[in-house]
């Protein structure tokens, strides 16, 4: 039996005035277990304060209940009271008795008898409370970022500033990501490379940063503080430490026909290649599909030519175990596949491009050296139409394309209409717009120069049909506003095609079980106030992994990301809240009912042998639910039939307990 | 009467015996009386000759007794499954419940079971036997010489007159040949229910659920209550009773039952057949199973192993709990 | 209790989160609701058990109301989902056993609707007021 | 909105089952038309005509007759909306009026034209006749 006392607040008039404190506390005196009962003007200042510290002693209470006012408030307050004269915390309770009592209802005897029983509810918990101690973890002081592009690439750098050391694991041979793609950067319109190779560079230079690339995450097991992660680094047939980087080897290579993945394959490369100057490793990768000493024992050229003896054909794939305390998860975009929009003649004509291939066509090392020439026939191109929204803003129905508005389109086709005018004032440049969303700093005024400096012929309407006849594409569009077909005889055009993440975020996502929205975004622990943290503890979200977003965007998330990461490493042991969810093994069925409602992913399964009641043994499935993991919902316990899994703090009984003394 | 003969099914578990692809057997052995039958195991092949037993009462669903069984038994158990006992097999694998590879399954033919209660209805009590030949039941009672002779379909179980599936959706090896579902009018009676006003529902229910004598028995057959401890058992609950005490308490028992099983429930109608009461207690889970076929789109419990059962799932644009009434139709 | 003044017993379960911070924001602002709704918190709206819901009933509630956060904006991420499933198809199998309707309630307030609230529950409290005593659900012997 | 529109309005609405408020006036429906040309009210000013319950002046426009039943607006539409479902269906109000046939089987051999693709004078077929 426990030992309960009780403080019923005045709250100066704020509770006193409507509820007859005097009669609360005389009423509660006689509920079971109560052997002590008071009430005073102020029980959060000191004094109330130790008129429980004293009571707690006197009385050797084994648990208080507090009638004041919303435990949101001052919960917290009479914990440490508690904690201070040596009773558990969570022996606690607080009847809310002047948000949801006094200050409601206008009626002293109504407010006195809601008070009497929110009192009893109170009481009736607290007699079925336990003391609960938070456990604790310790924390791995080091972070994996996955994803090498500006997102992931400003976390790592940002957490190794702050003294932690981070790996990061990128899957193509080079880190930079899509941001190494591009030409400029709107709305100031400085050189991605400029910005970008420096940051590339420091993080080869920071000795608290490792680079996996050409490496992948196989496996994570583990939790917050405490992740194991097996990395898969595949062999590049090049030994890393000894390559120097001088690009004799991609020179010699015979194997001149391999299409080349970061001009997305409007050039060539070798078979053996750096994916472009300034990449970090600056260390060649053979590529296994198309080398003829790999595929058929002869050739070795390379091997040949390699001064430091860098060559290794017999490399195998390696398996590298690390723990880490957080990861980040930077996994970035590519566009869609233009596939499903045959209207646009993408597949029929070399000369209808996507932004992206616009871009390293105007890239002083891209595959024209930065020359606008058309991919068909190498000729400047005098009319360009830009074609925006290509599978963006798509309803779900039409089985194509993405619902969302991929949200960097319309910056980046008025910064390509721009520059293209620019450079070549002689050409004529259309943008077909549904919208023009510009919303961001500068970004407007950036629109409005396009339209209104460079001439830039802006259509609200939409193309409909690209078809090649001869050297031309002609181009059928609407124009809403004159209400007219517009029929243009086009020498290049450019589609915005949508956004979506990377295909490698969905098996991750199961890895970390981390949530995903239905479009394989990941889903933020809170859309507003938590939006750099996955909802599984210790896993964070950085740049369009989680939603479309631009440059300076993924920049400032990326550093969010990395605040909250350091947040958790500069941590010794992480302090759970107790008031987490617990199965009771011998009534677990091992259904995983639990499991498939859990957000976070705390439950786990394992087989553990029992000896049953007739005596024989049995191995049985049991749910085992990690506290440091599990947030404490309680939603695993309604989803569970047999009732064995049950919430600390919260438990079935305890709230029972306050249905009977609210309906007694 | 039923197509797969009682022979047929003891030679291929002796076969199986006898080539060491399992060590025991489970299947059905007479009772009290002839239409009694229970569920039992068999070690060896005089056992088999001797006790096992095939007719139309055997529509105990074998699925749940794998849970316990299976424990105690180190080698493969044979199991005989008919259609709809095959999905309350896949339920129980989707919840980890036995291991598959400690069960042979084998998939049988059903065409329908009988209801003792019909034949009883239709030929009076005293029955000492019942014997089948074609769709005739003969049966054999203590006031008359003569056996009567009643057409099979006639006293079909309720769950057998609308059965919903002859497939078998899941088994080792098949004997005979496998059916297909079938479009069942299994809801129409709870639409009429659902028809009723309010008063009339309260007043049926009412007058079906006071006859509860909370035996248990509903839970006891169900394959879907298989909990190592059932809430109803246990003290910390917080609903255990064992006695109806007044009108709410064994509705509550009832909500409570179908709650836990909504979702999980193959509809095998185990818990209707077991009522020594005769409630249709069946009527409570297809209750859930309508409601969720038609507020979350189609689902059958069982149908695969591992699919996701829609209380533990979600769409963020499901409908809300004030719409479900909207849903119904307007019966109030 | 006396005869000719009917009063409803309400049990409002509300989320921590979200419906708890809703009436608290309804007590700061004095916003006037009946006194007869009496909250339980608990950490998600689904951390209710149906069983929670029968027994208040079974105990002689005339009404239960269940407040959460609004669908996806739950604390938890995906909490309340769950609650719209489990109490959706409890709402529709108590009214199949002939159960008044208007005594079971999911409604979903966040933290900033403290009108919400308040007009919530004068709004349940009125209309189980009207359908009266709750003859159907409650457990005789516990009866006040 | 006037009654008879209110009620052609719900009528096509319910035949078509088109909804169009999914429009994003995009217009890619009308950049995609054939017939863009030899029509007085668009694709795109079909649907947001029928949003805005102005079908009177639909009903009497030669525009209904000038769609080709290509699909090429419900192929290429990117909300799904369909133009020329509404196209039918307000056509079909038309052919339903008793004896406002816009013309009849009879007249459609002679308009016939070598370069008519089948595709057309099979849709010319369903829809003129009935």
């Amino acid at each position: 039996m426990q030992r309960i006392g009780v403080f019923v607040c005045w709250c100066g008039s704020n509770i006193a005035g409507t509820v007859d404190v005097q009669a609360v506390s005389d009423a509660l005196k006689n509920e079971p277990g109560v052997v002590f009962s008071t009430n005073y003007q102020y029980m959060c200042s000191q004094a109330g304060q130790d008129i429980i510290k004293q009571a707690i002693a006197e009385h050797k209470l084994t648990g208080i209940v507090v009638c004041s006012c919303s435990p949101r408030m001052h919960e917290a307050t009479f914990r440490k009271t508690a904690a201070a004269a040596g009773l558990n915390p969570y022996m606690v309770e607080i009847a809310n008795i002047r948000e949801q009592c006094s200050w409601v209802h206008k009626d002293m005897p109504i407010g006195t008898e809601k008070a009497i029983i929110l009192g009893k509810a109170a009481v009736a918990k607290v007699n079925l409370n336990t003391p609960l101690t938070p456990g604790e973890t310790p924390v791995t002081k080091r972070a994996l970022v996955i994803g090498g592009g500006i997102a992931g690439i400003q976390t790592a750098l940002d957490i190794a500033d702050a003294g932690f050391p981070v790996d990061i694991v990128e899957k193509k041979p080079t880190i930079g990501g899509k941001m190494a793609q591009l030409d400029k950067t709107f709305p100031t319109l400085d050189c991605a490379a400029c910005i970008l190779t420096p940051k590339m560079v420091d993080v080869a230079q920071n000795d608290k940063i490792r680079i996996f690339s050409y490496s992948e995450v196989t496996d994570v097991k583990g939790f917050v503080g405490n992740f194991d992660v097996t990395i898969k680094k595949h062999a590049r047939y090049v030994k890393e430490d000894v390559c120097t980087g001088c690009g004799l080897c991609t020179e010699k290579c015979p194997q001149k026909k391999v299409p080349n993945e970061f001009n997305l394959g409007m050039d060539n490369r070798r078979a053996i290649y750096i994916p472009f100057a300034q990449a970090v490793p600056k260390v060649a990768t053979i590529d296994p599909n198309y080398c003829t000493m790999l595929k058929t024992g002869k050739c070795g050229v390379c091997s040949k030519v390699c001064t430091a003896g860098a060559i290794d054909y017999k490399q195998k794939d390696e398996f590298i175990e690390e723990k880490y305390g957080a990861i980040v998860v930077a996994t970035g975009y590519n566009p869609i596949s233009m596939d499903k929009f045959d209207e646009f003649a993408y597949s029929q004509s070399k000369d209808v491009i996507t932004s992206l291939e616009f871009e390293r066509l105007t890239n002083a090392a891209g595959p024209t050296a930065g020359k606008l020439l058309r991919p068909s026939d190498g000729k400047h191109p005098h009319t360009i139409v830009f074609v925006q929204c290509v599978g963006s803003r798509c309803d779900s129905c039409a089985q194509k394309g993405k619902e969302y508005c991929s949200k960097i389109c319309c910056m980046y086709t008025a910064k390509h209409a721009m520059l293209t005018r620019d450079k070549y004032p002689d050409t004529d440049v259309y943008v077909f717009y549904i919208d023009v969303r510009t919303p961001g700093k500068n970004f407007d005024e950036f629109y409005r120069r396009a339209v209104e400096e460079y001439d830039v012929h802006y259509v609200k309407g939409m193309v409909g049909k690209v078809t090649p006849e001869g050297d031309k594409l002609k181009v059928q569009a609407s124009d809403l506003l004159t209400n007219k077909q517009m029929h243009i005889d086009a020498d290049l055009v450019v589609l915005a095609a949508a956004i979506e993440p990377d295909k490698s975020a969905r098996p991750l996502a199961t890895m970390l079980t981390a949530s995903m929205d239905t479009n394989d975004f990941f889903t933020e622990a809170h859309p507003k106030l938590r939006p750099v943290e996955s909802p599984t503890a210790g896993v964070f979200l950085s740049g369009t992994c989680q939603g479309p977003k631009d440059i300076p965007e993924t920049v400032s998330q990326a550093g969010a990301a990395a605040s909250k990461v350091i947040g958790l490493l500069a941590k010794d042991k992480l302090t759970g809240n107790p008031c987490v969810a617990h199965s009771d093994e011998w009534m677990c069925n091992g259904c995983s009912s639990c499991e498939r409602v859990c957000p976070y992913g705390a439950i786990t399964y394992e087989d553990k042998e029992f000896r049953m009641p007739d005596r024989t043994t049995a191995i049985r499935r049991i749910a085992v639910v990690n506290p440091a993991v599990c947030q404490g919902c309680g939603a695993c316990t309604v989803a569970c039939p047999s009732g064995a899994m049950d919430l600390r703090g919260f438990a079935s009984s305890q709230i029972m307990a306050e249905v009977d003394a609210i309906c007694k | 009467m039923q197509k797969i003969t009682r022979e047929q099914l003891i030679d291929k578990a002796v076969s199986l015996l006898s080539d060491g692809t399992v060590e025991c057997v489970l299947g059905w052995e007479k009772g009290q009386f002839d239409y009694d039958i229970t569920p039992a195991v068999f070690n060896d092949e005089n056992e088999l000759r001797e006790n096992f037993v095939w007719n139309d009462f055997c529509g105990a669903n074998f699925s749940k007794y794998l849970v316990s069984k299976t424990r105690k038994c180190n080698g493969k158990m044979l199991v005989f499954l008919k259609p709809c006992d095959t999905y309350s097999f896949n339920q129980l694998l989707t919840e980890h419940r036995f291991d598959r590879e400690k069960v042979y399954a084998v998939g049988i033919p059903c065409e329908g079971m009988a209801d003792i209660d019909k034949i009883k209805a239709a030929c009076g009590d005293g029955i000492i036997s019942i014997d089948a030949s074609g769709d005739k039941l003969n049966v054999h009672t203590l006031y008359s010489d003569e056996p009567i002779s009643v057409s099979a379909e006639s006293v079909f179980a309720e769950r057998c007159m609308n059965c919903k599936s002859k497939k078998h959706v899941a088994y080792d090896e098949l004997l005979g040949e496998d059916g297909d579902v079938i479009e069942s009018h299994r809801f129409d009676e709870v639409a009429e229910i659902e028809a009723m006003t309010p008063d009339e529902r309260f007043a049926f229910w009412q007058n079906e659920l006071s006859r509860c004598i909370r035996c248990n028995a509903c839970r006891d057959a169900c394959p879907a209550c298989t909990c190592e401890k059932c809430v109803f058992d246990n003290p910390n609950s917080g609903v255990e009773n064992k006695a109806a005490a007044n009108s709410f308490e064994e509705k509550m028992f009832h909500i409570i039952r179908a709650f836990h099983v909504a979702g999980r429930c193959t509809d095998c109608g185990e818990c209707s057949r077991v009522c020594p009461q005769h409630i249709p207690l069946h009527l409570l889970n297809r209750k859930f199973i309508k409601d969720i076929n038609s507020f979350y789109g189609d689902y059958q419990a069982g149908a695969e192993v591992g699919t996701r059962a829609p209380l533990v799932d979600y769409t963020t644009d499901d409908l809300e709990p004030g719409e479900v009434f909207e849903r119904g139709g307007d019966n109030a | 209790m006396q005869i000719n003044e009917y009063k409803p017993l309400i049990v409002a379960f509300c989320c921590n989160w979200c419906s708890y911070a809703g009436a608290d924001l309804a007590g700061n602002n004095r916003l006037n609701y009946p006194a007869d709704v009496k909250i339980i918190r608990v950490p998600c709206s689904c951390r209710v058990n149906p069983m929670f819901v029968l027994r208040a009933f079974q105990r002689g509630a005339d009404g239960v109301i269940i407040c959460g956060c609004h669908p996806g904006d739950c604390h938890y991420t995906s909490g309340n989902y769950f609650t719209r499933r489990r109490m959706a198809l409890l709402f529709s199998m108590l009214d199949y056993l002939g159960i008044e309707r208007e005594r079971t309630r999911v409604e979903w307030v966040s933290a900033a609707e403290g009108a919400k609230f308040a007009a919530t529950m004068n709004d349940f409290t009125e209309k189980v007021a009207a359908l009266g005593e709750n003859k159907r659900l409650e457990d005789l012997r516990c009866k006040r | 909105m006037d009654k008879n529109n209110k009620y052609l309005q719900e009528e096509i609405l319910r035949m078509s089952g088109v909804n169009p408020r999914k429009c994003m006036s995009c217009g890619k429906c009308s950049a995609t038309c054939p017939a863009y040309d030899e029509m007085e009210y668009h694709p795109h000013q079909f649907v947001s005509m029928v949003k805005n319950g102005d079908i009177e002046r639909l009903l009497n426009s030669q525009s209904l007759y000038r769609c080709l039943s290509c699909f090429a607006c419900i192929d290429r539409c990117p909300r799904s909306v369909e133009p020329a479902k509404l196209v039918e269906a307000v056509r079909l109000i038309a052919i339903r009026k008793q004896g406002a046939n816009h013309m009849t089987a009879d007249d459609v051999p002679e308009l016939l034209d070598e370069d008519i693709p089948q595709q057309a004078i099979v849709s010319a077929f369903r829809k003129y006749s009935k």
